[in-house]
């Protein structure tokens, strides 16, 4: 469900080119992505000669994660406690804040995504470098939280995405939200460990 | 002197090598499976801020401080009369002194009048 | 004579041929140059991002081994295990030329940065001029990254770039001139042994000036206009990922800890000071030169693109001219024994001077006036 | 001592100079034209250091020339660019064939 | 502007930022200590007590999105037997109506936090993980019962002196390894 | 005259750093200089004035936290307000103070981050932001503590506040209004004369007073272009009229001014905490007993607030049912970002920056 | 050794200036035109000039190619230069018999080395010859053709 857009060489081009866009990805949204969870309830089978290579890469790979702020709305907010003073993200590495998509790894979606933003979001996470990954945080971007019946908002960003790791809340306390990115480090080593390809749809 | 330069040819070459090997070492990894990812078309568009470019990318681009770049290049010749004078000051004495000095009046005045007639302004 | 000239001759001494005893040491010294000068970048970035963290009441990466140490290391892991993107419409050969531009000279800048008395790779005559000539070539290769990743933000960074180089390289060359004036040499080396009184007392409007001028260089806060991350998300590397990426970052703050070196050589004495061995004190000075950026980054915002200009223009450069002048004058009349008269005498003209041209100078916000 | 000697220098810099003229005789786009007249005077300059290097090692004569030959490539450049502003304003175009305001 | 102060400015912003560079830190080293929360957290989970509950539906009344399922069925002396008490955690919004609500205190916010999950359908509690146990304590959101029993809040307002920001301290050497490491 | 160029077009957003949220600018760029911006908004459309129809008055109440989530009680206020004028409710005496403190120390939360998100557009890499957030979680603490939650408090109820503060909540409040003036003296200290913040602000962005009155502007904006408007003097609500303060305005309308009444106004905001704390009664009941599936009468009714950003207004329709017929919100940030354009050409892209920054919006009200 | 780079340093410069007049992208063309200079320079160093080899870089490399890529920029289409198109063969042969005439020339001409050893250092040769000894007029005219390239460059961006 990628997606690719023509040349436009106008704004008014340009917006009808989003508009019809914005159409077919919610036709195309209509179920839910499965989560790239096989692997989390195995043991993590370590394979012989590949357990150091993998622990060492999946010790960079965890260790420092660019997080690329995706704050929509009220949840950004948490974003920010979290990497400010109090809370501090960057102690597990993450205070390299890139807003490029080409150099972060993680895409934290930080509040609702309605569907003209759903676009952008889908976009944004085509252009980030493999490995990926996605954290949905809040209830928003869980399932479209409160806004869930209204109209203009996706119930779920795991209809445009696949998210490896929900953290409820509204917002998730920034305790939540780093125990999220815990989690979510568990899940690299264990994911780097079975399988460093790490295909995703 | 050509030794010592010798020297920094050396580095040159060893630091072009290491610096090489950096962006090509990648794509070994790529090839040895360590690193995934596929090219899909979205993912080849350039990045706008998630949205679609406009126009062309490689724009004419309204670079609005040529009369500085005119500028700098006309002053940066400084530096070839003004590094050989400032070794040998003690040699040279005030005679030197007083013929790098009317060499800088006289740049002055271009300097000055550039900044009179609003070159180095924000127009 | 360097280390690396007593060495060769050593070596010719015990009989190796002539291009042996001088590839060896060469050798020797340049692997050196590089692995010291990449593992200090390493540990550069890390003392950045803690001292950061500690000027914002945080407490900055301390997980990754011993006080976050590896932490640069991890980053590097990561990032070489980053896919590649190159976008599709980009310029593909200076996509992947850019970053290596870029990076070589920031290396080759460490070639003539004598570390303690003759350790030094290449003693160049042209010592001085050959720091600020190679390092104009990075400005070449962060436009390459620009034009050549076809994106609309870069564009504008890599434009920025120019202006800054453009603004920037005059006032470093003229407040060089003054160091020469008084060390009576271009090679680092001879600039150090002539440091009786460390030249930022000597002259301090000059080192205020280069100082100035190298953070302009060296793209860092309140020039740090390339990578405005408010403004043109990451500037020249918004397209950049992975390892490529990763050498613009160190880049970077190679270019930094180069500067940093060249402001304590030239500026605080290089290695010299007591008790101390040498190279301890010059990496002492290398670090506070640095921390003392980060502390800028810490307070200041950005400047404008053409005040930065003229900052440059309108106040730098005729400043830089005329301390020029008045240190080649007291050159002339005080004898070189008295040093010490110059420091005096040149607080007094700088302050004289910052105070005058205070009132010539306006910084503008407004609309017209730069 | 060199087994490369004045000569190859000579060749070298006859050889790119006479590259810068086919340039600027066949550039249509000026700032190419400008490029090649750069191309031509560094020629100049090769000659006149390995003249001062081969013929007068000590008096570096050439070498100051080759000084002044940089000047006068530095204010040629500028003032050229200068002119294709100017009229590019005007013209909007750097293709040679617009620049014939002096044509009779 | 004039350049008239010729840097004043940014020197006292500098004094001020060297000032905090010998300040300590704020910052709680969260997996290995924990800020006590607020007495009346709204954690993100709700406790339920079965016992107290009586099926009367009013919490699902109260929810502005709906988001508890109850299915009841009539038992003996015209009480109702509970099948079925969901509510999804990664679509509620803890606004705490239906605590506020439920007329019998049978329904109340949780102290935890930390719920972070690997699949969507994980968010969801069902009765059994809505039950009160030692991981599921009830706040004194609207339960001023549970007031006392709950530690004080840490605040960054008092001192670390004054017993502000105080810690649930976990020691480094009992730190385990895996996603709080 | 410079050389004529095609302009082109570049998007800021609706991902992008200083967008504070999902906002986009179609700016069209000849150079770095702005010829034209186009502000589309709509990213963050989420339908609440829809939802509210089908919710119960209370239930709206969680909804409002949404709009303007920066100081969300503030919106609970405005509503209230309007639903307690439609239904005539009146609120005890504690519950009014109660109801000033919030309000002032979501003002408070609010510019801290105003402020430090407008130098963190300007370039301060996050410092000043970083040093006003440390506050700001005081002020966090002091919600979290009352109604348990961080951000979105759903603490105001129709006719009252939900329940009444903790017995600590006094003493932490006395301590942090003591020590506020010391901290806001450090911003100032920080920033207010540095050279460059001033070279980037000053004259940058000016809304001249005129302009700022037609396009129908308020709070900081309107009052940085010299008019002295505030709904606390000029139709107290509440129980405004009982406290002396000062209503900061600016003389020019640029970025620097703006910045300098948020200045202000905080420590406005700290005289009136410390006069409430004086005057709150020790005891006495928080909540005027509305069921919570109460029925107004059909009417309509309209609350409006100073809000940190501005006039806020709610305007509600009941029909006699226990749910709102319709809810129409008045932001401020909407009738303020209608500036921009006018403020922006001509200026660089940088200015842009700041001067959306300066203007202080948040998403969530704009769009709904 | 010096030789080998200066063969290397040819074929580098011959390359460069071959690319400069036949890439079609007029940035890659004044990329090529970079790639010369530094060339350039390098041969200088072979020649014992280092004071010029660093002033060739910082001039030309620092600020000549920056002034060119700012123009290459302010043109629309920078992508499309226009290479080889008039005269061609014209060219070509003028430059052929040029070059064979110098080539001529050079060939039959036999230069004689005035003898002495290149100095260790030329930057204090340089700075004696320019203001001690006799240069001190052509610097000034030098300085004099700075401003009139200052003051005509000015004069022809200012506004009409
Ligand atoms: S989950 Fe709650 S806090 Fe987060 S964006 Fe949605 S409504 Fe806002
Ligand atoms: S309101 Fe209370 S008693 Fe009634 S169903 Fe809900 S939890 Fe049970
Ligand atoms: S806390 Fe609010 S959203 Fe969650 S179940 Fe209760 S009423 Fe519904």
């Amino acid at each position: 469900m990628e997606i690719v857009r023509p040349e436009v060489n106008t704004p008014q081009e340009a917006d009808a080119v989003e508009g019809a866009y914005i159409n077919s990805l919610i036709a195309d949204s209509t179920s839910a992505i499965p989560d790239p969870d096989r692997w989390i309830d195995e043991a993590v089978h370590r394979n012989v000669f590949l357990t150091t290579t993998d622990t060492i890469l999946a010790w960079g790979r965890q260790r420092s994660i660019f997080p690329m702020l995706f704050a929509t709305a009220c949840c950004g907010m948490e974003v920010i406690s979290m990497s400010v003073s109090r809370f501090d993200l960057s102690r597990f590495g993450m205070d390299v804040v890139r807003f490029s998509p080409r150099q972060a790894d993680v895409m934290i979606i930080a509040g609702t995504i309605t569907w003209k933003m759903a676009l952008a979001t889908r976009m944004i996470y085509d252009q980030m470098a493999e490995p990926k990954w996605v954290v949905a945080m809040g209830a928003c971007a869980i399932s479209g939280g409160t806004f869930r019946e209204s109209y203009s908002v996706t119930p779920g960003v795991n209809r445009i995405m696949p998210v490896d790791v929900y953290i409820p809340g509204c917002p998730p306390k920034p305790e939540a939200v780093i125990f999220g990115i815990n989690r979510l480090h568990a899940k690299i080593i264990k994911g780097t460990m079975d399988d460093p390809m790490l295909s995703k749809p | 002197m050509l030794d010592q330069f010798g020297y920094v040819g050396i580095l040159l070459l060893i630091a072009t090598g290491v610096t090489v090997l950096i962006p090509i070492l990648p794509m070994l990894f790529k090839a040895l499976g360590l690193i995934p990812g596929k090219k899909t078309a979205a993912k080849l568009v350039q990045y706008e801020s998630g949205m679609q470019t406009i126009g062309k990318t490689w724009v004419q681009f309204n670079f609005r401080y040529y009369y500085f770049a005119v500028l700098f290049v006309l002053l940066d010749m400084l530096t070839i009369f003004l590094y050989p004078w400032a070794v040998n000051i003690k040699d040279l004495g005030v005679g030197g002194l007083v013929a790098v000095g009317i060499f800088l009046v006289i740049l002055a005045v271009g300097y000055i009048y550039a900044w009179r007639k609003g070159a180095l302004q924000w127009k | 004579m360097t280390l690396l000239d007593q060495f060769q001759k050593t070596l010719l001494a015990s009989g190796l041929p002539d291009w042996a005893a001088y590839l060896v040491p060469a050798l020797m010294g340049v692997i050196l140059i590089v692995a010291v000068s990449l593992t200090l970048v390493i540990i550069f970035i890390w003392w950045e991002r803690r001292l950061l963290g500690r000027f914002q009441l945080r407490l900055g990466p301390n997980r990754c081994g011993p006080e976050g140490i590896l932490q640069p290391v991890a980053t590097g892991l990561k990032l070489l295990l980053k896919e590649d993107i190159v976008p599709a419409k980009a310029d593909k050969i200076l996509h992947f030329l850019a970053p290596i531009v870029v990076f070589v000279p920031v290396l080759m800048i460490f070639a003539v940065v004598p570390v303690s008395d003759g350790a030094i790779l290449a003693n160049l005559n042209v010592g001085i001029i050959y720091v600020v000539a190679i390092s104009s070539i990075s400005t070449i290769g962060i436009f390459m990254a620009a034009w050549g990743s076809s994106n609309k933000f870069a564009l504008i960074s890599g434009m920025r770039t120019v202006a800054q180089m453009v603004s920037y390289e005059l006032p470093v060359v003229l407040s060089l001139v003054g160091v020469v004036l008084v060390a009576g040499s271009f090679s680092m080396l001879s600039i150090v042994q002539s440091q009786s009184i460390p030249f930022i007392l000597v002259m301090p409007l000059g080192c205020v000036i280069f100082f100035l001028g190298c953070l302009a260089e060296m793209n860092r806060s309140p020039f740090d206009l390339l990578e405005a991350d408010s403004e043109i998300v990451a500037g020249y590397h918004t397209e950049y990922s992975g390892m490529k990426f990763a050498m613009f970052f160190m880049g970077e703050y190679g270019v930094a800890l180069a500067y940093s070196t060249v402001i304590t050589t030239l500026f605080l004495g290089g290695w010299s000071g007591p008790l101390l061995p040498p190279v301890i004190w010059f990496l002492i000075k290398v670090v506070l030169v640095f921390s003392f950026t980060v502390w800028m980054r810490a307070t200041l915002p950005r400047l404008r693109v053409d005040q930065l200009m003229a900052f440059a223009w309108k106040g730098l450069l005729p400043m830089a001219v005329i301390n020029l002048i008045i240190i080649a004058i007291e050159v002339l009349v005080v004898p070189a024994s008295m040093l010490w008269v110059m420091v005096i005498l040149n607080f007094a003209f700088a302050a004289a001077l910052v105070l005058l041209w205070s009132r010539l100078f306006t910084l503008g916000g407004g609309r017209v006036e730069v | 001592m060199f087994s490369v000697g004045l000569d190859h220098y000579l060749i070298l810099s006859a050889v790119l100079f006479c590259i810068g003229l086919v340039g600027v005789i066949t550039q249509r786009n000026v700032i190419k034209l400008i490029m090649c007249l750069e191309i031509m005077l560094n020629a100049v300059n090769i000659t006149l250091i390995a003249f001062s290097m081969y013929i007068t090692p000590a008096a570096l004569t050439g070498q100051l020339f080759a000084i002044f030959v940089m000047v006068v490539a530095a204010a040629e450049v500028a003032v050229g660019i200068a002119i294709v502003f100017s009229i590019y304003r005007s013209r909007e175009s750097v293709d040679m064939e617009n620049f014939n305001l002096l044509k009779w | 502007m004039k350049f008239e102060r010729y840097g004043m400015g940014i020197a006292k912003g500098m004094a001020l930022t060297l000032k905090h560079l010998f300040r300590p830190p704020l910052t709680v080293q969260y997996p290995n200590e924990k800020l006590v929360r607020s007495k009346r957290i709204r954690g993100n989970e709700l406790v339920w007590f079965p016992d107290r509950c009586t099926g009367c539906g009013t919490c699902t009344k109260a929810c502005l999105q709906g988001n508890i399922i109850l299915v009841t069925h009539h038992g003996e002396e015209n009480k109702f037997i509970v099948d079925k008490f969901e509510l999804d955690s990664g679509r509620c919004i803890f606004c705490g109506l239906c605590v506020e609500s439920c007329p019998y205190d049978a329904l109340a916010m949780g102290l935890e936090y930390e719920c972070a999950k690997y699949r969507r359908g994980d968010t969801i509690l069902d009765k059994e993980k809505l039950k009160l146990s030692d991981k599921h304590q009830p706040s004194a959101y609207f339960r001023p019962q549970f007031y006392a029993q709950l530690p004080e809040q840490s605040l960054l307002i008092y001192d670390r002196k004054e017993g502000g920001q105080k810690l649930t301290l976990f020691p480094l050497s009992k730190r385990k390894r895996g996603p709080g490491a | 005259m410079p050389i004529k160029t095609e302009p082109f077009y570049l998007n800021l957003g609706p991902q992008h750093p200083s967008t504070h949220g999902v906002f986009r600018l179609r700016v069209q760029l000849d150079g770095e200089v702005i010829v034209d911006v186009e502000p589309i908004i709509g990213y963050l459309h989420r339908g609440i004035e829809k939802l509210a129809e089908t919710r119960t008055y209370t239930q709206v109440i969680p909804l409002t936290d949404r709009l303007d989530y920066v100081a969300s009680m503030t919106n609970n206020l405005a509503y209230c307000l309007a639903v307690e004028k439609l239904a005539g409710i009146k609120v005890p005496e504690r519950a009014e103070y109660l109801r000033i403190i919030f309000s002032e120390l979501m003002r408070l939360a609010n510019h801290f981050l105003a402020i430090g998100a407008f130098l963190n557009d300007c370039g301060a890499l996050a410092t000043p932001l970083i040093y006003m957030w440390r506050e700001r979680e005081k002020i966090v603490d002091l919600c979290e503590m009352t109604c348990g939650q961080r951000l979105l408090f759903n603490y105001m109820r129709v006719g009252g506040m939900s329940q009444d503060v903790p017995v600590e909540f006094m003493p932490a409040l006395k301590k942090f209004v003591a020590e506020m003036p010391k901290f806001i003296g450090e911003y100032e200290q920080l920033i207010k004369q540095n050279e460059i913040f001033l070279a980037r602000t000053k004259g940058v962005g000016i809304l001249p007073r005129e302009m700022a009155i037609d396009i129908g502007a308020s709070g900081p904006v309107l009052r940085a272009s010299g008019v002295n408007w505030d709904i606390r003097k000029k139709d107290p609500y509440s129980i405004y009229d009982r406290f002396d303060f000062e209503v900061p305005t600016g003389d020019v309308g640029d970025c620097y001014d703006r910045f300098w009444v948020r200045m202000r106004e905080m420590r406005q905001s700290v005289r009136i905490l410390e006069q409430a704390i004086g005057q709150i009664p020790a005891k006495g009941t928080v909540w005027a007993d509305v069921p919570q599936f109460f029925r107004p009468p059909a009417g309509e009714a309209y609350g409006h607030i100073e809000a940190p950003k501005g006039n806020l207004g709610f305007y509600v329709v009941g029909d006699g049912s226990i749910a709102p017929y319709r809810v129409h919100i008045f932001p401020p940030s909407l009738m303020n970002v209608t500036a921009l354009r006018d403020m922006a050409i001509g200026w660089k892209v940088a200015d842009l920056i700041i001067i959306f920054g300066s203007i202080d919006v948040v998403l969530g009200e704009i769009d709904r | 050794m010096p030789d080998l780079v200066f063969y290397l340093l040819a074929a580098i410069a011959l390359v460069a200036s071959i690319a400069v007049i036949m890439v079609r992208d007029i940035f890659r063309a004044a990329l090529c035109l970079i790639v010369l200079f530094m060339s350039v320079a390098g041969f200088f160093l072979l020649l014992h000039a280092d004071f010029l080899a660093i002033v060739q870089i910082l001039i030309y490399v620092g600020a000549i190619s920056i002034l060119i890529i700012v123009a290459v920029m302010l043109t629309r289409d920078a992508r499309q230069g226009y290479p080889l198109d008039n005269y061609k063969y014209v060219a070509g042969a003028v430059g052929i018999l040029l070059l064979a005439a110098i080539a001529y020339g050079i060939l039959n001409t036999s230069f004689v080395n005035f003898g002495g050893a290149p100095p260790e250092q030329t930057i204090q040769p340089i700075g004696q010859a320019l203001f001690g000894s006799g240069y001190v007029l052509p610097v000034e005219i030098a300085a004099v053709l700075l401003l009139s390239a200052i003051l005509g460059a000015i004069a022809v961006l200012r506004d009409k």
